[in-house]
């Protein structure tokens, strides 16, 4: 590739460019580039605010008054340049363009007696040329700064875990948080006595989830066994009344006499 | 030309910053000039002696030689990452709580109190931290274990005694439902717990869950 | 109760483990007993000066407080591991100083300083570093993300907070007249990237080139 026999030193004391060895002092005047060089020459500018600030830099032009006549044309000629050697041309720098001409355009235009900086066609441009200055000088500037895993390095020194398993630490107030929770238990326990009744509420409770273990609908009247008497019906449906109450199934009827469907309820955790 | 002082400095910079053990080979690397494996032998363990008394020791292991933190210093560091403190189960937590404020108790006062069955994990637990010990054993049928706290439980726990708990009468006028905090700890037993809710159908069975648990 | 000196061991050995900067706060968690936020500042910098003179610094960063290596050792470690930290372009460091100075700000914003596009790579590149993240979200349409520097991006230059950071320089009309580090840094700003120049001859005007690339 051509390019690689340039280098491009702009705005140091070397040469601006060397084209096959032959040193380039500055940008020329009639800014006739050799392609190889503008190829260079772009690569090495961040965009159009770049080769802009570039310009007016390096002819030591006040970036508060700028000759636009003068940096719209050799700004023109560069991009003209560009076009003339078929560099694919960033559409940023045809804006600039359009921007620069009619900047230049309106300051030919009479104006008025007075000129406030905000009616300078040109304050936009420069406010916009001083920011992008700054943050490139800032950028610059913390490119010095000493930089982790560059320039320095975090101290990790290994831990060695030999040591054996460690323990939980336990203190007073988890102890009373645990009591209290027992005693909060305890409370909701009485409510509920286990008594031999309601040991055997539980047993069919327990019937009642292993029959719907598959997860699958059945029909209220199978849960039940009216065979084996009103005492174990009764207690049968106490089961089902506890488990809907501690959301363990789930009892539907799409209407009113339509037959009653009962699932499993999933909780999410034991999915 | 560096001193000796200043390569060591240098290889004391390097191994501290490094994240692999060292190998001689790659210690003398560090260096412009051509240092004899001899000279960094002798100063690395130069720099391990300078190092005795301190929290890192230099250790010469068969990849290399590395900088590492000392066991004893164990302790502080876990403290520093809580994040990954091993905590122990709610069902340890409460039989804990029981030896403490009920003692001596047997294993089945705890279970009349839990309502669950106490594994025997739960127990060794506690025995194994030397929290507990059996002072006794009642005399009914079976002959059980009397459990209490012990010494080391308080000095683990920073107490001086028993006294220093929080206080218990507190508690039981609470259980009354005097309390406003009744209902806070009512509300807490309601949601802390689900995460064991799956399954949670039979929990009048047996205590399965694990004696103690990582948190994640 | 350890003695003041063994205080600052615990300490030293903690910050030389740690995976990240500690706080004082944290600091003071290493202990079983209560030292005092005062005791610690003093006895972290007693640490400092210790370390005087050796090729690790303790330093105060915006996350806290931490070992690491002076520059000046760097020149040694780089010889034992060649790999060398990423140098980034220019499209990069502008990006992240418009950040750093400007924040929070969109790319919208940092386009429009730039007067290029900037590409989606410049972006993830300082993400993955950890050096910008997205703080919100401007409320215009497409609700753009705002970007802003974190943490890291402090810790990792040494600063202790955004003021810190270096002025941003008064502009001078012209050349003429002004400090010679205007000069200087026009030319640095031309002659620097001049090493990234064979190659990409599609590259202009767009940031196509890779965001981050490796010092050869």
């Amino acid at each position: 590739m051509s390019g690689a026999v340039v280098e491009l030193h702009p705005g140091s004391e070397q040469p601006i460019a060397r084209v096959r060895g032959e040193p380039w002092l500055d940008v020329p005047a009639d800014l006739y580039i050799p392609p190889d060089a503008l190829e260079v020459i772009l690569e090495n500018f961040e965009g159009p605010m770049d080769l802009l600030l570039y310009l007016i830099r390096k002819a030591n032009l006040d970036v508060l008054d700028i000759p636009m006549a003068r940096v719209t044309a050799q700004y023109l000629e560069y991009v003209e340049a560009m076009r003339r050697t078929n560099l694919e041309l960033a559409a940023e720098y045809l804006l600039m363009a359009a921007m620069l001409m009619e900047i230049k355009s309106r300051m030919l235009l009479p104006r008025p007696r007075h000129v406030t900086e905000e009616e300078d066609p040109r304050a936009e441009l420069v406010r916009r040329l001083l920011e992008y200055e700054r943050i490139k000088l800032a950028a610059q500037k913390l490119d010095r700064l000493p930089q982790r895993g560059r320039d320095f390095d975090a101290i990790e020194v290994w831990i060695d875990q030999t040591v054996a398993e460690r323990l939980p630490e336990v203190d007073a107030r988890d102890l009373e948080n645990a009591w209290r929770r027992l005693l909060a238990l305890a409370r909701v326990r009485e409510h509920h006595k286990v008594t031999r009744d309601e040991l055997s509420v539980r047993e069919h409770m327990t019937g009642i989830l292993r029959q719907l273990a598959d997860g699958g609908f059945r029909e209220f009247g199978e849960l039940f066994e009216p065979w084996r008497g009103v005492a174990v019906l009764v207690v049968s449906f106490l089961a089902v009344l506890e488990l809907v109450r501690e959301s363990l199934i789930e009892v539907t009827q799409a209407e009113p006499y339509a037959p009653i469907y009962v699932k499993l309820v999933r909780h999410a955790e034991s999915a | 030309m560096l001193s000796p002082h200043e390569v060591k400095v240098v290889l004391e910079t390097a191994l501290l910053a490094a994240e692999e053990p060292m190998q001689i080979a790659q210690l003398r690397k560090l260096f412009d000039e051509e240092i004899g494996a001899d000279t960094v032998r002798r100063l690395l363990e130069e720099l391990r002696a300078d190092w005795a008394g301190r929290g890192v020791d230099l250790v010469n292991l068969a990849s290399g030689w590395r900088f590492q933190t000392r066991p004893e210093f164990q302790k502080y560091l876990d403290r520093a990452n809580p994040e990954k403190a091993p905590r122990y189960s709610r069902a340890v937590l409460e039989t804990l709580a029981i030896i403490a404020y009920r003692q001596p108790v047997t294993r089945g006062d705890i279970e009349d109190i839990r309502g669950v069955t106490v594994s025997p994990n739960i127990i060794k637990t506690l025995e194994a931290r030397a929290w507990i010990d059996v002072v006794g054993h009642r005399d009914t049928p079976g002959r059980p274990a009397l459990y209490a706290t012990t010494k080391t439980f308080l000095d683990d726990l920073g107490l001086r005694s028993l006294q220093e708990l929080p206080p218990l009468e507190e508690i039981s006028r609470s259980l009354e439902g005097t309390h406003v905090s009744t209902q806070a700890a009512l509300a807490e037993s309601y949601t802390a717990p689900a995460r064991e809710a799956p399954g949670a159908g039979e929990a009048v069975g047996s205590d399965t869950e694990l004696a103690a648990e990582q948190q994640t």
